[in-house]
């Protein structure tokens, strides 16, 4: 593809064309060295045993884990989702340009996603689990996810509305259609596939994240039988078992389920945005 | 009527959402800052910011350590991740081939997904021996943990830098061409620049993300409480500190950890706004 | 070189054999975790003053973890490494030493001959409800500490079998990681004997097993320390329901097997940092 | 000069614009007549876009976009606070200068402003897209693709749907600015004869650059600079014997 | 009829073009005299874009896009394997029909060529672009501002810079797709004053849809129809006397 001679005379494109071919040759690198290491000590140790429905301490399945992530995830999305692209949609479309509100909600958001998740997990378990009264619940781990993407939905949000235009809007007004009726009809289904790239993100975290859980969805290791009871999610079971180190290789066998369900999440994500975009297009 | 009655109360909701963010923003802050400040007056701002000592059984409270642990991983993971994510996006979107790049964007997708602790324990057992191995110390430490950060923040540079090139228009990338100038050339002379404003983005979200990990950098960077001397030595981070320490800590030893997330709250508030000033600077120059 | 006559009459050890030479990598638990308190508590590492206050003498270069998983692998990838994990956690990976010539293991801790232990407490407040009340007494029975010892921990002494009372309910169980493990065991063997009471085990850390207790969260707490004089104040009180053995460990490639008590607090007070030190 | 007369579709009064400082429409008197094609032509910068705008306030949408003088459709003040701004909109349909269809198909295009203004009915919609394909005379080249995403079209074709998506809403006025400056010979002169049409029951105000086109097809034209209407009479007279000697040069000039 | 002549810039032998199934360009032979002003002109979609881009090898980008036939730049095959595109690029500058000056300084646009190709040094990069925005005529205008960014220019002003920065790479060669079509009438006549400067030190090819700037300008006009040249010939004779039944149509269409 890249003809060396073609670039006699010009080291520097040379250069830049060897940086990047490495970098990418690197990135690659780096992921099939981590999805190499997850297999090689995780695919020995998965069981039969590690997927039956109840867990007890001997047969370490998380089943439990798999279903309450799928519900932790599916919940914080229900109310992360719409209050982030509410807010952005604020944001953009009716905020004034130079409201200075605006900037400052825009900054303080953008803070909070450095703040680590040990601190979303002790608010949260003062607030929701203490304060509310919802004690250790999934309910209280849901809504504390959901405040800690929310600023992640917010900001691939608005990026995305911003990418919207202005011609669009202009025919949608000229026609005599409603601010509402343009950012639904034609605002917000052109900036979809923005919107989810940004939710694939934040399952990324949601699916990920153990902190923040520990203290306000609890660690039990059932299936959380309602919104009030408690649950663990995979990650925060492989900690779990990690932890005291009496569980390891049941946790590399995690490891290697998580992977696979964030590559089926990741793809269904996809799969739903060239949808839409394909509906779009 | 029916209509504009519509508008005015969507209107509303949307500006409840919005508020709800802020309240959401407002309780996290009251929490920290009603947990923090206190203890921050209470061992003195300047003590504490500024002491090199860490020795919560003997109630001394410096975080000078950890705010300089903080600054020199960050860095490293910028100075590692930043490049190669930027080269990488470059690539992404104007080198490969679209074979490649059906490899690649799911790659790098389940690289944001794999959770931190999976990163950690591949840092300790696979990059720590390494680092050990090659410099005789015992691994753990601020390269470490900065080529760690480095590889964890490489997703979200990735991501936006790709998408901010890729919206550059083709008409800058055609002109550049035209005028005789590589391929390489006319990547890196226009789009990138052209695209700098969606990369300093990415810069922004990968210097929250480095700078609030936790997990994965708790596990190889040693976690000493003292002042680096160099980058192979052990070092703490302010996240690191706070998640080491919180299971066992009580009253104003708690207290000094939520007011090291003040302080890490701080940081950021002030390097996004730094970045603030200099897009509004450059915004302005156009 | 001092030590050199301190621990050269036992001619049998393989010290000798060890030849190991090079810095020593020093690993510890952080500060205010149990057993990092029980640690530099009995090797002397920790020094009363004057006053009455106790100052924790660990070299500030001992690198740290909060992670029983993490120090495991730490010593196992690394051959100069020195560290110290419960009993219960112990794993073939890494090699413990002997202390003062004593094994560390469950029978010698109950004996008294290995000293290095740490308490696992539960907390409860004012109000334990019957259900907890009944879990208690389960753990507190013959039946109960005989799982403890089976887990591989040190049991109290217990007398009286566990009679099921009609207590019924669920309660919560929360704090202490290292609590956990042997608290799920507990929890799994009481449902069979009444499984009208459903036991949830919500694991985190001491200081969360403590204030949730405190803040009526859960019923009972998990604490692998001794309760702070503020948190007794606000109504809780701790229980012993087993010790945890401590070992010092080393890399298996690591040819020392025995170590004195003064060697560790030299080590971990930086008087020694070479393994050439040690013979 | 053009009479005043009482079946003027627009009057507008001493109308002034303002973008934050900039003055951009300094005292505008004008009067469009009904069922007529009213052109707006001057060098580029001089208001005639901004002056299009304020005839369906689309200049609301600028941020400190301010306004003085007034603006009469049918007698009535646009501009008066119980003003309906999405009738209005409605019945001062827009056609841009560059051709924005929306990325749906050509069918939802079309139907998208009768359904905002609350035709649901499937049968009902078929017919108001049809006539309006009809009537933008484009009907026959989309009929069997109305499925199909609208962004798929060319230049062309996509302007004239926008002029077919105008249509469906059933207005009264036609704004079009540059609406032919983005396509090819051809194309433009079906939009011409489009036009031309569409003034049996449309009033027609249009902004171009092309004085010929201008000539081709408009009743009246207004000659802008610098913010200010420097001439507005019969297109015919206008460009064969213009009364202002600024008017003379730019028709004049070597483009003329 | 245009004579073969040794002096030709470019001659193009048989050349077919394909976007993947479609045949874009049909046999295509035609012989550019340098230092004329040839114009491309054909109703929309007919091929003039595609074959200008053929002579700076720009149709590279397009994905499937197949040729066939010969180009000759000065009797050399520009599409030979050992031809250098970046050099021929270079020799052969392009202006687009929208204006698209890089997002940078408005010096550090005319500056880009120069640097690309070596030129560092601060004086001479000075120079070029001086010499670079007069021979665009635009230096008057724009020397006390040449440190602010290309992007606050007017869309006249934009396209001459963009002329100027084609001009600062010393091109023998100028292709001009639509350069001044999204122009108004008065920068219009800017650029084309500009275009029969240049005509002395370049060979100009212009794409354009207004056949009176073809007519105002060329030396020579070739005709396209359906990727087929129908007519080539002087300019003043093909507007004039054109030979074929096609050409006279479309010239003397209503838009003659
Ligand atoms: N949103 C805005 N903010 C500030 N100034 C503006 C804005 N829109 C237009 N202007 C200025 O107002 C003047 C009139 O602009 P307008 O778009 O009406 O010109 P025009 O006659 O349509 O020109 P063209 O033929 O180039 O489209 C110009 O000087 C322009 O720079
Ligand atoms: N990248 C492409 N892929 C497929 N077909 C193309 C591509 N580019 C152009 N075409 C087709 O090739 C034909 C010639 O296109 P070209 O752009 O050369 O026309 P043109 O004469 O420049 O028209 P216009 O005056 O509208 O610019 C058109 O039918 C067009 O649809
Ligand atoms: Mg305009
Ligand atoms: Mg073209
Ligand atoms: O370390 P912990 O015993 O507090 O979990």
């Amino acid at each position: 593809m890249n003809k060396l001679s073609a670039y006699k005379g010009r080291p520097g494109s040379l250069a830049l064309r060897i940086m990047v071919d490495l970098s990418a040759a690197l990135t690659v690198l780096v992921l099939v060295a981590l999805v190499g290491y997850i297999l090689y000590k995780g695919i020995p140790n998965l069981h039969l045993d590690l997927f039956q429905w109840t867990y007890t301490t001997d047969n370490v399945s998380m089943m439990p884990a798999i279903i309450n992530t799928l519900t932790i995830t599916f919940c914080s999305l229900l109310v992360a989702v719409p209050f982030g692209v509410f807010s952005a949609v604020y944001l953009v479309e009716y905020a004034g340009r130079g409201n200075k509100l605006v900037k400052v909600i825009r900054l303080t958001t953008e803070t909070l996603s450095g703040i680590p998740s040990i601190i979303y997990g002790l608010f949260g378990f003062l607030f929701f689990v203490v304060a509310l009264g919802w004690s250790y619940s999934i309910l209280a781990g849901i809504m504390t996810l959901a405040i800690m993407i929310l600023p992640l939905i917010m900001r691939t949000t608005e990026e995305a509305l911003k990418a919207v235009p202005d011609t669009y809007r202009e025919g949608s007004f000229g026609l005599g259609a409603g601010k509402l009726r343009t950012v639904f009809k034609v605002v917000l289904p052109s900036a979809v596939p923005g919107i989810l790239a940004g939710v694939i993100l934040g399952v990324g975290r949601i699916v990920g994240e153990t902190a923040a859980l520990i203290y306000t969805a609890g660690t039990v290791t059932g299936v959380a039988s309602s919104l009030l009871s408690s649950g663990r999610t995979l990650s925060v079971h492989m900690y779990a078992l990690l932890s005291e180190g009496l569980y390891m290789d049941q946790a590399y066998a995690t490891a290697v389920v998580l992977l696979i369900m964030v590559i089926i999440i990741n793809a269904i994500s996809s799969l739903v945005a060239k949808k839409v975009a394909g509906k779009a297009a | 009527m029916n209509n504009s009655f519509k508008e005015k109360a969507m209107q509303l909701v949307f500006l409840l959402a919005a508020c709800a963010s802020i309240i959401a923003v407002i309780l996290i802050c009251v929490f920290m800052f009603g947990n923090g400040i206190p203890a921050m007056s209470k061992i003195g701002i300047v003590n504490f910011l500024t002491g090199t000592l860490w020795e919560p059984f003997a109630d001394v409270y410096g975080i000078l350590p950890m705010i300089v642990g903080s600054i020199y991983v960050t860095v490293g993971a910028i100075i590692i991740g930043v490049p190669v994510g930027i080269f990488c996006a470059a690539y992404m979107a104007r080198f490969c081939g679209p074979l490649q790049y059906k490899v690649l964007k799911p790659a790098i997708d389940l690289l944001a997904g794999i959770p931190s602790i999976v990163y950690g324990f591949f840092g300790l057992v696979v990059i720590v021996p390494i680092m050990k191995d090659i410099f005789g110390t015992s691994g753990k430490g601020i390269l470490t943990a900065s080529i760690m950060l480095g590889i964890m923040i490489l997703p979200t540079i990735i991501t936006v830098s790709e998408s901010a090139i890729r919206a550059v228009p083709e008409s800058y990338y055609e002109g550049s061409l035209a005028l005789g100038a590589t391929h390489e050339r006319s990547v890196f002379a226009t789009l990138i620049p052209a695209a700098k404003s969606g990369i300093t983005a990415a810069v922004i979200l990968g210097v929250g993300r480095a700078i609030g990990e936790t997990l994965a950098v708790s596990m190889i960077i040693g976690n000493q409480a003292i002042m680096p001397d160099s980058i192979l030595s052990g070092a703490r981070t302010m996240t690191t500190n706070i998640v080491l320490e919180m299971g066992y800590a009580t009253g104003i030893h708690r207290q000094a950890l939520i007011a090291t997330g003040v302080v890490l709250f701080a940081f950021i508030l002030i390097i996004n706004l730094l970045f603030t000033l200099i897009k509004e600077r450059s915004a302005r120059n156009e | 070189a001092s030590l050199f006559t301190a621990c050269g009459n036992k001619s049998d050890s393989s010290s000798d054999s060890s030849g190991m030479t090079g810095e020593i990598s020093v690993v510890s638990r952080e500060d205010g975790s149990g057993t990092r308190g029980a640690f530099i508590e009995l090797f002397g590492i920790e020094v009363k003053k004057d006053n009455g206050d106790k100052v924790d003498k660990t070299i500030k270069s001992a690198e740290v973890t909060n992670s029983t998983a993490v120090m495991l692998q730490t010593i196992k990838g690394n051959e100069k490494a020195i560290g110290y994990v419960s009993l219960g956690s112990m794993s073939d990976s890494v090699k413990a030493l002997k202390v003062d010539g004593e094994t560390a293991s469950v029978e010698n801790v109950k004996s008294g001959d290995y000293k290095v232990s740490r308490p696992f407490n539960i907390v409860t407040g004012k109000k334990t409800n019957a259900a907890a009340k009944d879990f208690i007494s389960y753990i507190n029975s013959k039946e109960g500490q005989a799982i403890v010892d089976k887990e591989g921990y040190v049991s109290e002494d217990a007398t009286d079998s566990y009679a099921k009372s009609d207590a019924s309910g669920k309660i919560v169980v929360a704090g202490s990681s290292s609590v956990t493990p042997l608290m799920e065991k507990l929890a799994e063997a009481y449902k069979k004997v009444n499984s009208d009471v459903k036991v949830e085990v919500q694991q985190s850390d001491s200081t969360t097993g403590v204030t949730s207790t405190i803040q009526g969260v859960c019923n009972i707490g998990m604490a692998s320390r001794e309760l702070e004089d503020s948190e007794k104040a606000k109504g809780v009180k701790s229980q012993e329901i087993a010790r945890d053995g401590i070992a010092v460990i080393v890399n298996r490639s690591n040819g020392l097997s025995d170590i004195t008590s003064d060697q560790v607090k030299q080590i971990y007070t930086g008087k020694i940092t070479d393994w050439s030190e040690i013979k | 000069m053009i009479e005043r007369n009482v079946m003027d579709k627009f009057t507008i009064n001493d109308l002034n614009l303002y973008y934050g400082d900039f003055h951009a429409l300094k005292s505008v008197n004008l009067h469009l007549p009904a069922k007529e094609i009213t052109a707006f032509i001057g060098p580029s910068g001089c208001g005639k876009s901004t002056l299009l705008k304020t005839l369906n306030r689309m200049n609301d949408l600028v941020e400190g976009c301010k306004i003085t003088g007034q603006v009469m459709l049918d007698g009535g003040d646009i501009y008066a606070p119980k003003t309906d701004v999405n009738l209005l909109r409605r019945n001062v349909g827009m056609v841009f200068q560059k051709p924005n269809p929306f990325p749906m198909s050509i069918f939802d295009n079309v139907a998208y402003g009768p359904r905002t203004h609350g035709i649901r009915s499937k049968l009902e919609l078929e017919e108001i897209v049809e006539k309006s394909l009809r009537d933008a005379a484009i009907w026959d080249e989309l009929k069997d693709r109305l499925k199909k995403s609208a962004l798929g079209l060319s230049g062309g074709q996509q302007q004239r749907l926008c002029i077919a998506r105008a249509l469906a809403v059933d207005p009264e006025v036609l704004l079009m600015d540059e609406a032919t400056s983005a396509l090819d010979p051809i194309s433009t002169s079906k939009i011409e004869d489009l036009v031309l049409e569409l003034k049996e029951k449309y009033t027609i105000i249009m902004v171009t650059h092309n004085m010929q086109q201008a000539l081709r097809i408009s009743d009246n034209t207004a000659f802008f600079l610098l913010g200010e209407v420097i001439e507005y009479d019969k297109t015919d007279k206008l460009f064969s014997v213009p009364s202002n000697k600024k008017t003379e040069d730019y028709i004049t000039g070597r483009f003329g």
